[in-house]
Parts: C-alpha cells; structure tokens; sequence
C-alpha cells in the first residue's frame, strides 16, 4: 500500500510520522510538501501534527484553505484513505472534510501525556487491527483538542458510528464533547483524531498500542529499527 | 481603507476560554460578573474603491478565513 | 566624514546608555572624535555586561573547557563535543530573566526561541530542551502569575517548534522574589564535520539578512538585562519581545536546508542587541571589516532609524556570509519557507564597521576594538563568609513519616508533573526518558542503540552558604544525574546567575563558584563547553541567592542499559553506595531544615571530587553490566525523599532498615556522592563485596507501603498523592 | 449588565497571527489586504448598580486579567 505525508509549514510531527510509516509499513511514505505540483497517486494520505502556520487565526484553519487541501478532498471523494492526527484532525475539520471543530482545551493549557482511549467503531480501516470496546494506551499532544459540534451533528456522527476512538477511564484530557477523540467522515474513509498513535509503536516508545492504526490501513510488516 | 472584524461565538456554541475567564474573574473576586463569551477582533488595512466594496471584500474574506461559520459570526465596520 | 550627531551625547545620554564616565572616555580615546548616536547605541551593545562578560571574563577563562571529546568549546554560539560515529551534539544554555519578569509569557517564550536559535545557528536540528525556573515565595502577590505565564511561555514556544522537553528545575525561595530566573537549554545533533561558525572569511562577500523583519522590539534590550531593577521598572516595559515560534520553526528548516547546499561560509544569529552583536562577532572573529547597507533591511515598521535598527532584539533573525555564486540558490530556499532574505552588507578589507543609512554613514567604527577593547573589570571581591556548622543539638526533631510526607507535600519538592506536561515532551519520537527521573533521555536518531541524557541542576541555599562548596555541588549533582541513567557524562554548559558584581561581596560569591565549578569539572573530566552570565538580578538592593546553573550532557553507548529511579520488582535489594558511617550526617542548609522548620542554618555539604567520581563509575558500571534494577542519585531531602520518590515512580514499596544513629540524620542528612541502586536479591552480597566504595544494604523493595526503619508505613498511594498534590493546588485554575 | 471589551496589540508589537492571516489571506487571492492585527473582544454580562459602576470594575478586570497590559491595549464599551 502506498501512502504519503503531507506537509505544511509549521507541522512538526511530520518526521514521527514518516519514521512510523515506514518502520511499520516497510515503506518510506512519499512526502509531499503542500506546495508540489502533485500529489502523487497513493492509498493512503496522512495529514500529520504540529502547528501549521503557528495554528494562529485558529488550529489548522490557515492550512485548510490552502490549494493541496482541495486536492486531498478530491482524493477523499474517490475514496482515498485519509489519516489527520492532531493538527492533521483540526485542518480536516476546518477543512469541512470531517463534522465539528477542536476548540482550545477546557483547562486553557497545552497537554502531554498518555491517555486511554477505547474502541468506539472497530469496523473502520482505520480501527480494524483492535476489538470493539478494546482499552488502550495513547499519548496526546495539544492544546485545542476539545472536540465539539452542536447536538444535531453529535446525534448524527453517533448514530452513524463515525465516533472511532473515545478517551477511557477518565482520562479526557481537553474537555471534548462525549469523551471524543477521533471520528470518521460519513463514509468511512476519513478518519481524524488528537493522540499521536506514532509516538506510541515500539518498545523504545514504552508500548506498540499505537500500532494497530497504522497496521490496518499498511497491512501488518513488523520491523523495528 | 481600514475595517475592523467582530467574530463571536454563535450562540449555544461551548466558550472554553470564555468559561475558564469567568471563573478566574469570580475567583479574583469579581462576584458581578455573570457571564464572559471570548471572541476575536481583526483590525483590516485594505485598498478598495469605496466603503461597499471594502464591505464586499471583507464579507468574502469571513467566510473563505477569518470566521468558521459553522461556529462563529462576524460583525464588519468600515472605519473609512 | 559625515557623521550626523542627534540627537546630542550628553553625560545624561551615556549614562542612559549604561556607560560609565571611564568607559565613554574609552571609546573617545580609542575613535577620537564623539561618537554619533548610532555608535553610542553601538558601543552600548558591544560593551555591556550581557555581551561583553565585563565583570566574570577574567574568571571564566579559569574555567576547564577542553577534552578529548570537546569540538568546540565556549566562543561560539553553543558548545560541541564529539559522541563517535561522525556525529556530535551541540548544546548551551541561556537566561532570559528580566524579560520573564515583565512579560513572563514572551520573556519565557523568546528565552526557548534564542536559545533553539543558538544550537541550529551551528547546524545542529534540536532534540531536547530543558528549563531551569526560579521563582520568589508560593504566596507572594505576583508568583502564581509569573508560573503560569512563563510555563506557558516555555511550552507555547518549544511545543510549537517541535522539539521535547526533556527536563529542567523549578524552586521557590523569597530571594527570587523581584527577580525570577528563566535559564533554558537545548541541545542538537550534528554531523561533526558540518558544524557552521561565526568567522567570516573572504574579502567582498555578500552579508545577508534572513527570517524575520526588523521592528522597534527590545530596542535597549540588552542594555536593560545588564540593569539593575528599581522601582521605574514599569517605564521598561515597551521593550518587551514578542516570539514567533511558527517563522524559527521555518527559520531552522530553511537554515539546515541552506547549509546542506554548501552555500554558507558564516552565520551568525541575531540575538541580544541583534544586528550590531552579530555583524561585529562574524567580522572581527574573521579579521574583516563589515559594511552594512540599513536601507536593505526588511523592516516591519515606519520611519525606523538607523540607531533602532542596529539595536533592534526582533526575534527570528539571522546574519550569513554567502558564497556569492550560490546566492540565487539560497535565495530560492528561502523563498520556500516564506522568509526575508536580504543583502545588506559585505564583508571589506579595512578592518572598520561601517554603516550607511539613507545616503550617510552613520557609524564608522574599528571592528576588532569594539569587541577585544570591551572594558575588561577586575572587580574587588571579597572572600564569602562561611557559617558556622549546625550543632547536632540544635537540629530539631521530627517523626520520620511526617517529615517525608511533609517534604513530598511542598513547594520545593513535590511533582513537577503541573508544569511538564504542558511541554510537549515525546515528540520526534525519540524520547526514553522524559521529566520525572534524574535525567532526560533521548535516542540518537539514526543510530540504533546510543542515546543522550540531559540534566540540570544547582542548589542556591549551598550556594549561599558557601559559593565554592556550592559550586562544586551543583557540577557534582548533575554528573550523577546523568550517571544514574547510566550515562557517562561527557560535557556541561553553565549559566551564572549572580547579583550586583559591583559589590565586593556579590564578586566574591562569583569567583568562589566559579572555582568551585572549575575543580569539580577537572576531577570530574566534565568541561564547561558553553555558558551564560547573568549578573545585577538584585532589586533595591537585594540579590537573589547565588545561582550558578550547571547543565550537562552524557552519553548512554547502548540504551538497553539505561537506569530508571522508579522500583523495578519486588524482593529486590536496596543498596545505599557512597555513604558515610550512619548513612547520612549532613544537616546544615538542607531540606529538612528549611522546607519543615523554616530555618536556614549551618555550612553547605562538602562534596569530595575523587569519592564522587570512584562512586559515580561503580554505580555506572552495575547499569552497564546490567545488575543494577534501579537507580536514584540522593541529593536535597535525602535519603527519604530519595526513597519515597522510588517508590512512588515504581508504584512498589519497601522496607527499610532502622538506621544506626540519629533516623532525622540518616533519612534527612544530604551528604554528597550517594545513590540508591536496587539489585535483585542474589545479587546484593557480590555487589556489596565488589564496591570500591561504601556500600550497605539497607533493605528491600516491595509491598504497598514504605516502612523507614522504626517509622510508621506510609502506603505509596499516600505518598504519590502528597507528592501529587501540592503543584496543582497552588496553582488552582489559574489562567495566564 | 452588558458590556464589550476590546484587547488589541500595542503599536509596533509584533502580531504574528496577523502577519500569517495577511499572508493567508493574500495567498488566497485577496491582494487589496495590506495589514492585519488580531486582537480579542469579551462579551461580558455583569451585575453593576450603573454603567459607570460597571466600567470602573471592568476596567480593573482588564488590568488584572483580560489585557496583558504591557503588550495591549483595551477599550470598554457599555451597551446597557
Ligand atoms: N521546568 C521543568 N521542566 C521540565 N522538567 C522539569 C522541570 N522542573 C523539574 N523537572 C523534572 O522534574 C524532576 C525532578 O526535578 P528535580 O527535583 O530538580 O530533580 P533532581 O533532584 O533529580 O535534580 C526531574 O526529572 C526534572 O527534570
Ligand atoms: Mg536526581
């Protein structure tokens, strides 16, 4: 499966993310900076964090607007798989290709650490490598997390089973609307969330929890480095 | 031609920031205060034939940027 | 010559300047004319305590600075030493506390970006960052905010970067009151034979200008950080520095993308009184004089004059000297990242600083004297006066169990966890250990076993008790930081922070611990590779306790045999290496008396160097061989807090022994060169027997509680919570 | 109580957000936008016996929590 990882200035966990696309992919994903040409035909094309464009005006929104982001919901449209982790979620929102938007955390401040998150919808590819209601560990990353959308849109996504992944155990970090920490598109094939599954994939990381999101869209190749 | 932007929250939108600011002000002893609802202001430069076109432009530039509509409104005031 | 003089050099003008009457006669002696405004602003910059180490030179160069490893030692913008393989980490680090004061946010924040700047100036990417905050009294009127704003400040710039946190300090104490320290670090990795310099070379090449534009920000910056606080210090405000963590996050990548292209011959950041301090440093290290063009500096503002841009600290800037023929090239680079990219000067064979404004030269100046005719003080000093011992009568007992839960539950050793975790501390995927254990690890990318460990440190209460001992204590307390991960430390940088060197008893303090630095880093062969000074942190007249940070650097060759101080099973064995007769003896200037009974009293703990190092490689060698299961350094609170904090990282208990003499001695004394290593039980007897140093088994791990000797069981559930507890509940729901 | 605080950058403080939300929005096509500055707006609901009652004790709230003064200034607006 060929995936690549797109760029804009200010994303900074595009590194962690390459490095954990190749070493569980078994291949280097293309990487594709935001103002190339092209976008090379892949499977899967992955949107990772940081803070595009210092996240100012609001999280993601400058990113969003951007030329590369009609050509990802281009893409998206024909079926395409793609991933947005953290930054990659909030431009996927402020890009209308996912429902909500990620406001500033309830306690106002950035946070780091791990959190739990069950399976809320084991039927994506994105989610198929875990069981449903299956608890694990993740870690976060941020400081506008906490998902919202107004009652019509939650009642929709759950309904639909686009809620993926909901922080466990008492552990919402941000103060996100029905603990959620990442949801699909209607159809399936997008899929955004705040924890940063590639800071979790190897036993130097402390755990492979993280694994699993990657395995299901790479198919499962096991190489540590 | 200058402009300043108004973008507020819709109402029944959640107000992380607004919320947390209300309490530290009640906490600060502000016991009057109410309620506190945070928005953003953007003060504009801009060249434009007159003040509607300014007007014009600047309601473009809400909806393409400076506002998520889907959250937020915006107020424009053409200063001149 | 066409020179404009306005406004007029008045005495009052100088002295604004910072200068004293002496050093203006200096600079007329050495031009012979008067200077124009431009050129007092200049010389300002060039000579102020902040650039020109006036006061502390004459003792830094006592410092130890080489080493088999050391590439490059202090004088450039960070240090460089040597990890094998062709690569080397480059690292400094940095204060920033004046601006912290007055905008904790930005002060703090701006400190990371100059830091960051410094290592990739060097062309190294960061791979770790650490912070050391000191902070007045909790219940001071403006602590609470000065915390909140400068963690926030630290983390919006560096989380937003994208380099980890890996560790740092955080104290309180009312000596810190009217002026906080914000002292950061960073480190990044470089191939050894790519580092970049500030030294120009060659006559007629393109000066260039990039990141940022230029703005009025911190126009007498510099001089205002090399100044006393009075009580006028709300006029200082507007020259506050905004930080712009998204253009250096673009500034790095554009600059390592620039020098990958081979087109680079010097570069040089704009930092402290930006454009004169860089432009000067890359001439005169390169024996070249420097022509500056202002009218081609990218200026964010109107109407800014040739004084204000040559003093401009605007952030996110930097100077190059460019390989002419590949200037179209670079130009392109950063066109990519959306940066200023400017030619503002070039480099001439006349040894003058030349710079031209709207159609006038406006300083003409000898490059090289600007720099090496700094005024240089040998400042009178006086000899620190020690205090008397503590008798071992007068030390105020106290129940073992309280007094452990009482230290977990305070401000100067509770959980740091409130304020790491607004760091983004696992990003580029490399971190192995992150805050909370005695160093910060990281993993060298691209290699697959080594790793480097970071740690910060410094006791300011020995300190001021005794300067020398002190200064010895903070180099030794941080080499065992690094030891306890099994890392063997390889170089420091430090960062002087000290009151008004004016007076003869700040100086003392300065040269006594800065010999105490010195022989610590000899016997330790621990060179101080880089460092900072920060001096007149003193308001009306008080100083703030002496505080010479000391941040070092180790190597881990195979991170399989890395140490964690959390307990790892139960049923192992808890050996205390390195003790005196009793376990611990020392009280004077500890924990112990201050934080539980608010008395500051007796002579700082000795450190002997040679006990430090034989005790710091056996303990390295049971990580190494794989026999250690865990290991903690003991420094202030002891071997109790030591044990609690094992505990409670490993989430296990223990059970200890009752100790020979006096419990509050042996669970309080901080005595020097000490570790707490587990090993499993088999194992203990040959350890013990193999030890070239004092080794005792004091007891063993495991259970849901710590019992100290005759002491009631405390569950480790308790003590995480007082540990827990204390940062969150001061800071409450505080909001910057 | 209603009340409107505006908090915008000092003159010469370097606004970052406004420089990429310029750049964004010239980016976008919008080539008239010469400058942008971002500042916040409050909406504030208060108990107060009278508007200047309410101004006095807004002005406090800005001083000590809703404008970092040493980079910003604010302006109150009571709207009744
Ligand atoms: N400002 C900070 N930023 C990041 N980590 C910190 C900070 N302050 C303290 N820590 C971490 O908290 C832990 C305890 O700090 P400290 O008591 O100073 O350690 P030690 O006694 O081992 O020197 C260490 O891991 C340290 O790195
Ligand atoms: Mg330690």
């Amino acid at each position: 499966m060929k995936s690549a990882v797109v760029v804009f200035p200010g994303l900074n966990r595009d590194r962690d993310m390459v490095t954990a696309l190749e070493k569980i992919g078994g291949t280097p994903p293309v990487v594709v900076w935001h103002k190339d040409a092209e976008l090379p035909d892949v499977d899967l094309i992955v949107i990772p964090g940081g803070f595009s464009y210092g996240d100012y005006l609001r999280a993601g929104a400058i990113a969003a607007r951007s030329p590369m982001m009609d050509t990802i919901r281009e893409r998206a449209e024909k079926g395409v798989h793609v991933l947005g982790v953290c930054n990659g979620f909030q431009i996927l929102t402020e890009a209308g290709l996912l429902p909500g938007v990620l406001m500033r955390n309830a306690s106002l401040k950035f946070v780091c650490k791990e959190v739990k998150l069950s399976v809320a919808n084991a039927n994506t590819p994105f989610s198929k490598e875990y069981a449903s209601g299956q608890v694990f560990r993740c870690p976060i990353a941020h400081h506008d997390g906490n998902y919202f959308a107004d009652a019509e849109t939650l009642k929709s996504i759950e309904d639909n089973g686009q809620v993926v992944f909901r922080y466990a155990e008492d552990t919402n970090p941000n103060g996100s609307i029905n603990d959620i920490a990442g949801i699909t598109n209607a159809k399936g094939n997008v899929l955004g969330m705040m924890p940063h599954p590639e800071n979790l994939i190897e036993p130097a990381h402390g755990g492979e929890d993280g694994r699993g999101i990657f395995a299901g869209l790479l198919g499962p190749v096991n190489t540590y480095g | 031609m200058k402009a300043r932007v108004i973008v507020t929250l819709k109402n029944g939108v959640l107000d992380p920031q607004g919320q947390a600011i209300e309490g530290s002000l009640v906490g600060q002893g502000f016991e009057g205060v109410q309620s506190v609802r945070q928005g953003k202001v953007f003060d504009l430069e801009l060249e434009a034939a007159d003040a509607l076109a300014a007007e014009t432009e600047i309601r473009r530039m809400c909806e393409k940027l400076l506002a998520n509509t889907v959250i937020e409104n915006f107020d424009i005031e053409i200063i001149g | 010559m066409t020179i404009p003089n306005e406004p007029q050099i008045t005495p009052q003008l100088v002295a604004d300047h910072g200068l004293k009457p002496e050093e203006y006669q200096k600079i007329l002696d050495l031009i012979g004319r008067e200077p124009s405004f431009t050129e007092l602003g200049i010389f300002s910059a060039m000579w102020n305590e902040h650039c020109s180490y006036k006061s502390s030179k004459k003792w830094l160069k006592t410092l130890p600075t080489k080493g088999p490893r050391v590439l490059q030692g202090p004088g450039e913008n960070a240090g460089v030493v040597d990890i094998g393989d062709g690569q080397a980490v480059v690292f400094k680090m940095e204060s920033h506390n004046h601006p912290s004061f007055i905008e904790p946010y930005q002060g703090a924040a701006t400190g990371v970006g100059g830091i960051l700047r410094d290592v990739f100036t060097m062309g190294a990417r960061p791979i770790a960052a650490m912070n050391a905050l000191r902070f007045g009294e909790p219940d001071h009127e403006k602590t609470k905010h000065l915390v909140s704003g400068v963690v926030a400040g630290v983390g919006g710039y560096g989380n937003s970067f994208g380099v980890p946190t890996v560790g740092g300090e955080v104290q309180f104490d009312a000596r810190y009151n009217g002026n906080i320290l914000v002292n950061a670090f960073a480190a990044g990795l470089a191939d050894a034979d790519k580092i970049f310099l500030s030294e120009a070379k060659g006559v007629g090449l393109p000066v260039v200008y990039l990141g940022a534009k230029t703005g009025r920000d911190g126009v007498g910056g510099a001089t205002m950080a090399s100044a006393e606080f009075g009580d006028d210090i709300e006029e200082k405000r507007p020259t506050v520095q905004v930080g712009d963590p998204f253009t250096e996050k673009r500034l790095l990548e554009a600059c390592l993308e620039l020098m990958a292209t081979g087109a680079v011959i010097a570069i040089q950041d704009m930092g402290a009184a930006g454009l004169t301090c860089s432009a000067v440093e890359m001439g005169a290290k390169g024996d070249l004089g420097v022509e500056l063009n202002l009218d081609a500096v990218p200026v964010r503002e109107e109407n800014m004059t040739a004084y204000e841009m040559m003093l401009s600290e605007s952030q996110e800037r930097m100077l190059m000297v460019l390989h002419p023929e590949k200037e179209a090239e670079a130009r392109a680079v950063f066109e990519k990242w959306e940066l200023d990219f400017a030619t503002v000067g070039k480099t001439t064979d006349d040894l003058r600083f030349r710079v031209l404004w709207q159609g006038t030269e406006v300083a003409n100046l000898p490059i090289k004297e600007l720099g090496d005719e700094a005024p240089e003080y040998d400042r009178p000093w006086v000899a620190p006066t020690v205090p008397a011992p503590i008798a071992p009568d007068a030390v105020p007992q106290m129940d073992v169990a309280d007094a452990v839960l009482g230290l977990l539950n305070s401000a100067n050793h509770s959980s740091r966890r409130w304020v790491y975790e607004q760091y983004d501390t696992l990003i580029q995927g490399n971190s192995l250990q992150t805050p909370g254990g005695d160093a910060g690890v990281v993993r060298v990318e691209g290699h697959p076993q080594k790793a480097l460990a970071f740690s910060s440190d410094v006791n300011p209460r020995y300190c001021e008790a005794d300067p020398y001992e002190g200064g010895k204590q903070a180099v030794a307390e941080c080499w065992r930081n690094l030891i306890a991960t099994g890392a063997e430390p390889l170089a420091a940088t430090d960062n002087l922070n000290f009151g008004n060197p004016e007076r003869p008893e700040i100086m003392g303090q300065i040269v006594h611990a800065i010999k105490g630095i010195g022989e610590a880093c000899t016997a330790l062969e621990f060179p101080i590779v880089s460092g900072n000074v920060s001096l007149y942190n003193e308001t009306n007249g008080r100083g703030i306790l002496p505080t010479p940070t000391i941040a070092g650097v180790g190597l881990i060759p195979d991170h399989k045999h890395m140490a964690r101080k959390g307990f790892a099973t139960e049923g192992d064995a808890i050996l205390l290496i390195g003790a005196p007769e009793g376990w611990g003896t020392h009280l004077g200037q500890s924990a112990y008396l201050r934080d539980l009974h608010g008395r500051r009293e007796g002579t700082a703990p000795h450190v002997d160097l040679d006990a430090e190092k034989a005790t710091g490689h056996f303990v390295l060698s049971l990580i190494r061989e794989g026999t250690a299961t865990a290991v903690h350094d003991l420094s202030d609170g002891g071997l109790g807090l030591g044990l609690a904090e094992m505990a409670i990282a490993g989430k296990i208990g223990a059970t200890i022994d009752a100790a020979d003499g006096n419990p509050v001695a042996a669970f309080f004394g901080e005595d020097q060169n000490r570790y707490l290593v587990t090993v499993r039980a088999e194992d203990a007897e040959k350890v013990i027997a193999s030890a070239p140093v004092s080794a005792v088994r004091i007891g063993k791990t495991g259970g849901e509680s710590l019992k100290l000797g005759a002491a009631r069981a405390i569950s480790v559930a308790d003590l995480a919570a007082a540990y827990e507890g204390w940062f969150p509940a001061f800071m409450g729901a505080t909001i910057n």
